[in-house]
């Protein structure tokens, strides 16, 4: 693993992509991250397919760089693969909020020790520009000249709904912000999300308006609801940082507690006994 | 024509215990080490409509159940009417009087039942001490297994099955005394045996979402695999089932996954991510007739073709089919072996023939390999390092390598590629790995022949054990050859076998085995046996269709 | 050797406008009454990289892009050196000085272009100035042309353009006279031929997800439906949109669904639902380079065998694929007719190459059939009625009749059954309707045949094209035979073949219509020439290869 | 069609099971519909896999008997064919709520109009009772003997988040009120679901518990946020009936108006005349 954390591979965002912010964002975390005492070769990544997903080819972390819509349900088996390990996995806003939505909410609903850091830019990029499920009415996409039909989801309120216990939002034209918040959600034990705001130059360039209406907010809600109250305002005002954060039961410690099924695996030898008295 | 087969078939509504009532019979034939075949029959729905389990016992090797029974045990009339066919020449029906008319022993089960809270559920414990009766078992034996195999309410049970006893002694004069046989053998469904195999070659985490007839595997690791140390998961759909274990095997965890067509449809996506990050996973298909939600609890072959390319793009595919429930056991230890040797995903490719009937079976576990991948042994790590067999050598999390798997086309480190020449590359890589795959297959064996003589008879999956059974009853004497493994089929095996005549039987309407055959291995093939009525064949009817072919045909 | 041809390519970064700069010289070529091919390279990104156009042109017939130039125009180092071999004897460089170095004519298209806002988007526009002045077209005529293809900046572009012509004349000496040809075709691409074939033949609704290299399509009905009358939805997966589609086609809408490999994994559920419901619906799936994400911007014929038997257990599928861009027109037409007659689903199975390549077309619409599938008589109505053809008479809601469509096994009526003789009966129905559309198929056009000659070379999809350029190109006489359906596979046109000496050319590692020949028809193959980069055949290239295997092995 | 809406086809749900009142309230809602003017013969039905689909089996309607977790999809299939037909979904918890939940949100999202009848017994009943998305903590099942360790979904509650516009809930035990709101549900234009508090008496009894809890509440909320607290009270209390109705564009009428696809096709020549003039 490079120390600088880059890889040979050649960055092919476009110029001023919001994507450079969240990937200098992440790199500030790995090193946060190891100042608390988490090495790096334990925080395994992955991501989805689309403009954000090219961060996996970017960030000189151990991964599986995945398919669209299935990270999340990527790092979840790796997670109940080994549990000594942090996973984090990016997606974008077509890959978590349209064709994985299923994965985002049992994430949430199961409290599976999971993070999840969503390149929200409202419009499937890299298929070049059409709607997707966080775009706004009237979005002009080649799918739908005439302009999107459709109200934006609130995906972080459907997440709440769903049961997350650490949901955040964040600007990828604020870097410093967002690496404490990804830092945090990553040291949450349980399923973390942050949403983050990422312009995209081409088809959704939305400098302008974040830089205008984006809001750093000091402190969690106090309680489920004001963090409903928050996550809903993205029109004016749009608030960014962590929403809602709560200690719950956690998927895999439910399941077996302390157990590492690659660590802790049972021999041969005793499997082959216990086959023997059930046959 | 084989001697000593005993027959029972117990017929009733979903719930009223026929198939505990076959486990019961299968459990007590057993006990007499005598072989047995249990075949439990039950359309979709909860309570009611018409179960059925039929168990064959023998104190020789018994392949199949037959449709021909000793003693035929009926709870109502839909079951007598269904089954008044199934009685052989000397064998009796036993019916329910207070539900049904008909020819035979009458017997008022459900009045009798009625005395007892949960009349319905004590139904088919009736079932029991006819059978008991008819083979002249004591009443102080009966009380020994009705205590061992009905946790709740033994004494109402016992009470229950003495009325019924007497009343069966009554009338049954045709007793039968069977023959103990020689040796104990478990009594083991198909579902346990795949459970069984993967345990023993050493897999951690099983992921499924519910689907008949793959369920019970899924059950049977929820029940036992606590103490094995093998995690069960139900996640929310079948793709994060398959995306999941595809997960897990990053971190060197043996996964594997269980569907039936429907979910495995839902899966390919990841059966070919998979192919491309090189993940080791074990995909484990049953089957039941279709298409799409067809009739889910009966058997079919339906599905070889479909199972033969599943996932876009072209990477090394395995897919192996077990002719009996000892072979799925080692088969499936097999195949979660090779998916770890050659890191690409495989098929384990059943039917609910095979996953929801039991018979006896010996297993010996240690005869099984412990799945070990070729690791990495040092020096800089390349995911995909491009080697001679095409196999690049695994490392797992937390490591100081970079480990990258990549659904992209990647270069050696797993990092994305768009270049022609390494695209080509890579392309090569994975079918070095598809022949070396091919030359470690020609080695194993891939293929079961049974007997001697002429024709041959091409079968597989769980339709051998019908083969094997009919030419047994028969007594025809033809070889029996069933491919093991499907893709890559085992075409070296068949070179010898093209000049001659030769019939396929299998269970689908299209002949998929057939055209194989002909495709692959050139085999011409005179005619092909084909049920597709989502029973399983009886041994009888197929060795007279058997006899049939052979005569017109070859 | 094929005279009059003429090559241009322009290579650049995305976002350059190069597949533009192509479009227009395409457009311009097509004015003069020449036909063209235009190929579009790109890499899977947005910005940057290096994307390439290459457009051929003659006056006759020409059905590939050629990747030796007369004229290349790059706008950067990158570019440069992947077309500096690209360059055709007597052909000529022209290369951005500001961005590269290099041998050739140097032109500081940057420096010139920062003028101007949109600096990058406007370099495109140097491609065509150059071009104007390498075929000798006055100044006038290249505004006409700015006007016409840039709507905006239009005085800017000109101004731009005219500084790099003067830039251009100064330096450029074998200039060239294209002759003019005698007939304007359209200039399509084979995305808008599919989509133009689908309106001919009655389409009602498009459903489909953005996935590479199928999103042509579902743009092209986005900014064309409506005024055909065509409904475009976009759904939240592609599951969603197959099923919407099956959901749609039970009201008697013409529908039809566009995808990928990796999309089309999501769908196979619901093709296999088709299957049993007897749905007609239409699946397109444009290949890429698999597996999994592959290379998405790329072609290849990878997925063959994985489009054959798609979706769990039996039912009759139709898997075709154009061999041209005007034979997609009329094949996706002819496919959704079939859909509509024989009520199963079917596949249309294309690649990159076809759908984002162009060339000259000649199309005529009414030369396609309106769909219209046999329809209900009056009487009782059974959905699932057992006719001789296996086909059932359709009636779409409201109706005072019952309809019912059913994914379990059914009855007539379309209710639920689990009675053995019923599945077997329903088998046999939808096998009848599989006997009844091979016979259908066998009246009908299902492989091409061109030129005379032995050996014969067999090919199939867009591949095609590639295979008639080279012997065009290379003078070579043989028979060229590309099956359009690949199931039902018409081996009764392929009897006659057995025989003789032939080779096989196709764009993928394995060999996938080889082995189908081998398997299905019997034929023999001397040898395969396999393509598996991602990149389509060059016609010069294959020329070769070609004449190189049928000297060494036929 | 029969007058009484019965087909031949054998009832096989278990003695007492909850889809019974399901099925007789749907065959009121049928008579009611007819005598509020919408005919029998364009009504269409659809439903996935699991006991309740059955009822597609013993309903005397047109439909289509679909998959596991997609009646949702196949209705808005039906419905941008012909939007002169009003098509209605039934689901189980496990189709609606777990194999189709992407499809439930993103009807709800575009405001689709259909009616989804969610069949909620908290197991999933067809397949032997393994614990569903709606199954209570603890719940124990046969793939997880030892009990549930995921809370519930509040599938209500999500889907009022992604915009639902008709949000009920009935049970089975109370037929008129139940058969009224699914009529409302049904005439109610745009994305409408009622989610029908259904005992399985073999893997799920539960009523004993829905008999002494639910509640019949008399109006729908005031306001989104009543309603979002009103569909989260489902232990102590369970209040029963129309929680929440609004009016909202709709997805088909966005896209094409008062037009129909089937009926108001462009015929064959102006078809061709287009492409001519297209080539
Ligand atoms: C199953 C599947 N469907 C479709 C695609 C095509 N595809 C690639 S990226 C993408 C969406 C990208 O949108 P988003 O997730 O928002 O990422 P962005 O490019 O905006 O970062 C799609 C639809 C795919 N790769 N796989
Ligand atoms: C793709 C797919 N996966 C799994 C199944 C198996 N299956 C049939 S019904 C069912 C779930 C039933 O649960 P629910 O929807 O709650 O219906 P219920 O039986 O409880 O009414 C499942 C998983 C299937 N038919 N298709
Ligand atoms: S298309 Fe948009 S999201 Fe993609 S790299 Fe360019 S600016 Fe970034
Ligand atoms: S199992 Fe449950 S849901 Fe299914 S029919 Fe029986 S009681 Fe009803
Ligand atoms: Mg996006
Ligand atoms: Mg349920």
């Amino acid at each position: 693993m490079s120390a600088d954390l880059s890889t040979d591979a050649e960055i092919t965002w476009c110029p001023g992509c919001g994507n450079f912010g969240i990937l200098n964002a992440f790199k500030k975390v790995v090193k946060k991250l190891e100042d608390k005492g988490v090495d790096r070769d334990k925080l395994v990544i992955s991501g989805g397919i689309g403009c954000h997903g090219k961060i996996i080819d970017y960030v000189g972390l151990s991964g599986l760089y995945s398919i669209h819509g299935r990270s999340m349900a990527t790092v979840q088996g790796i997670k109940l693969g080994n549990p000594n390990l942090k996973v984090l996995a990016f997606a974008g806003d077509g890959d978590a909020f349209g064709e994985g939505i299923a994965h985002m909410i049992f994430a949430a609903k199961r409290n599976a020790d999971i993070t999840v850091v969503v390149h929200d830019n409202g419009t499937y990029a890299l298929t070049t520009g059409q709607f997707s499920p966080t775009s706004n009415k009237g979005f002009k996409g080649p799918s739908l000249p005439q302009g999107n039909i459709e109200e934006p989801l609130n995906p972080l309120g459907l997440l709440l709904e769903a049961g997350a216990s650490f949901v955040a939002r964040g600007y990828s034209g604020k870097i410093d912000h967002l690496s404490d918040i990804i830092v945090q959600a990553v040291l949450h034990e349980g399923f973390s999300v942050v949403d983050v705001l990422q312009p995209c130059v081409v088809f959704n360039n939305t400098y302008k308006l974040y830089n205008e209406i984006t809001e750093i907010i000091s402190k969690p809600a106090e309680n489920f609801e004001e963090a409903v109250m928050l996550v809903k305002e993205f029109r004016d005002r749009m608030p960014i940082g962590v929403f809602y954060k709560v200690n719950k039961p956690v998927f895999h410690r439910e399941f077996y507690g302390d157990w590492n099924p690659v660590v802790d695996k049972v021999s041969r030898n005793e499997r082959l006994k216990l086959i023997e008295d059930f046959v | 024509m084989k001697k000593d087969v005993f027959t029972y078939i117990i017929g009733g509504k979903a719930g009223q215990g026929t198939k505990k009532a076959g486990i019961v019979a299968a459990n007590f034939f057993t006990d007499l080490k005598r072989e047995v075949f249990q075949m439990n029959h039950y359309p979709s729905l909860i309570r009611g409509g018409h179960n059925f389990s039929v168990v064959s016992t023998s104190t020789s090797k018994i392949f199949s159940h037959y449709m021909k029974a000793d003693l035929v045990v009926v709870l109502d009339q839909r079951s007598y009417n269904l089954h008044k066919n199934h009685v052989a020449k000397n064998g009796i029906m036993v019916f329910n009087s207070d539900k049904a008319k008909g020819k035979g022993i009458s017997i008022p089960i459900s009045s009798e039942a009625k005395k007892y809270k949960n009349s319905d559920l004590i139904e088919g414990v009736a079932g029991i001490a006819v059978l008991a009766v008819m083979v002249g078992v004591f009443k102080k034996k009966l009380d020994e297994i009705i205590k061992k195999e009905y946790g709740r309410n033994v004494k109402d049970n016992i009470k229950f099955a003495h009325t019924i006893y007497d009343a069966a002694n009554e009338k049954i004069v045709n007793k039968i005394i069977l023959k103990k046989g020689d040796k104990k053998f478990a009594n083991l469904s198909g579902s346990e045996a795949i459970g069984l195999g993967a345990a023993a070659t050493g897999l951690d985490l099983y992921f499924g979402y519910p689907m008949t007839p793959s369920t019970p595997v899924l059950h049977f690791f929820a029940g036992n695999g606590k103490k094995l140390g093998i995690v069960v998961v139900q996640p929310e759909n079948e793709i994060a089932v398959a995306n999941m274990a595809i997960g897990a095997s990053f971190t060197g965890a043996r996964s594997m996954v269980g569907t039936s067509g429907g979910g495995f449809c839902l899966m390919q996506e990841a059966f070919s991510l998979a192919g491309m990050v090189e993940a080791p996973v074990l995909f484990y298909i049953g089957q039941r007739p279709g298409p799409s939600t067809g009739v889910p609890t009966y058997t079919e072959q339906g599905e070889l073709l479909f199972s033969l390319n599943p996932g876009q793009g072209e990477f090394p595919r395995i897919v192996a089919s077990p002719g009996s429930i000892e072979e799925a056991f080692y088969l499936t230890a097999e195949l979660l072996n090779l998916v770890w040797r050659f890191q690409t995903p495989a098929i384990l490719l059943s039917e609910k023939h095979l996953g929801e009937s039991s018979m006896s079976a010996t297993i010996n576990p240690s005869k099984t390999k412990w799945a070990v991948p070729v690791m990495h042994k040092g020096g800089q790590y390349k995911r995909y390092l491009d080697t001679k067999d095409g196999v690049s050598p695994l490392l797992f999390p937390p490591s100081k390598m970079l480990i990258k798997w990549n659904s992209y086309e990647h270069d050696e480190l797993g990092l994305t590629t768009e270049e022609p020449e390494l695209i080509a590359k890579m392309h090569d890589k994975r079918l070095r790995k598809q022949e070396s795959l091919v030359n470690y297959l020609k080695k194993m064996h891939t293929i079961n022949r049974f007997g001697k003589g002429e024709p041959w008879i091409f079968t597989f999956g769980s339709t051998t054990m019908s083969v094997l059974e009919a030419l047994d009853y028969g007594d025809i004497n033809m070889t029996v050859v069933q491919p093991i493994y499907l893709k890559p089929f085992p075409i070296w095996e068949l070179e010898g076998y093209k000049e001659n005549n030769a019939i396929v039987v299998e269970q689908n309407s299209t002949g998929q085995l057939t055209s194989l055959l002909r495709e692959k291995a050139g085999i011409e093939i005179k005619a092909s046996i084909l049920k597709y009525d989502g029973c399983p064949f009886d041994p009888i009817d197929l060795a007279s269709r058997i006899k049939e072919v052979v005569k017109v045909e070859c």
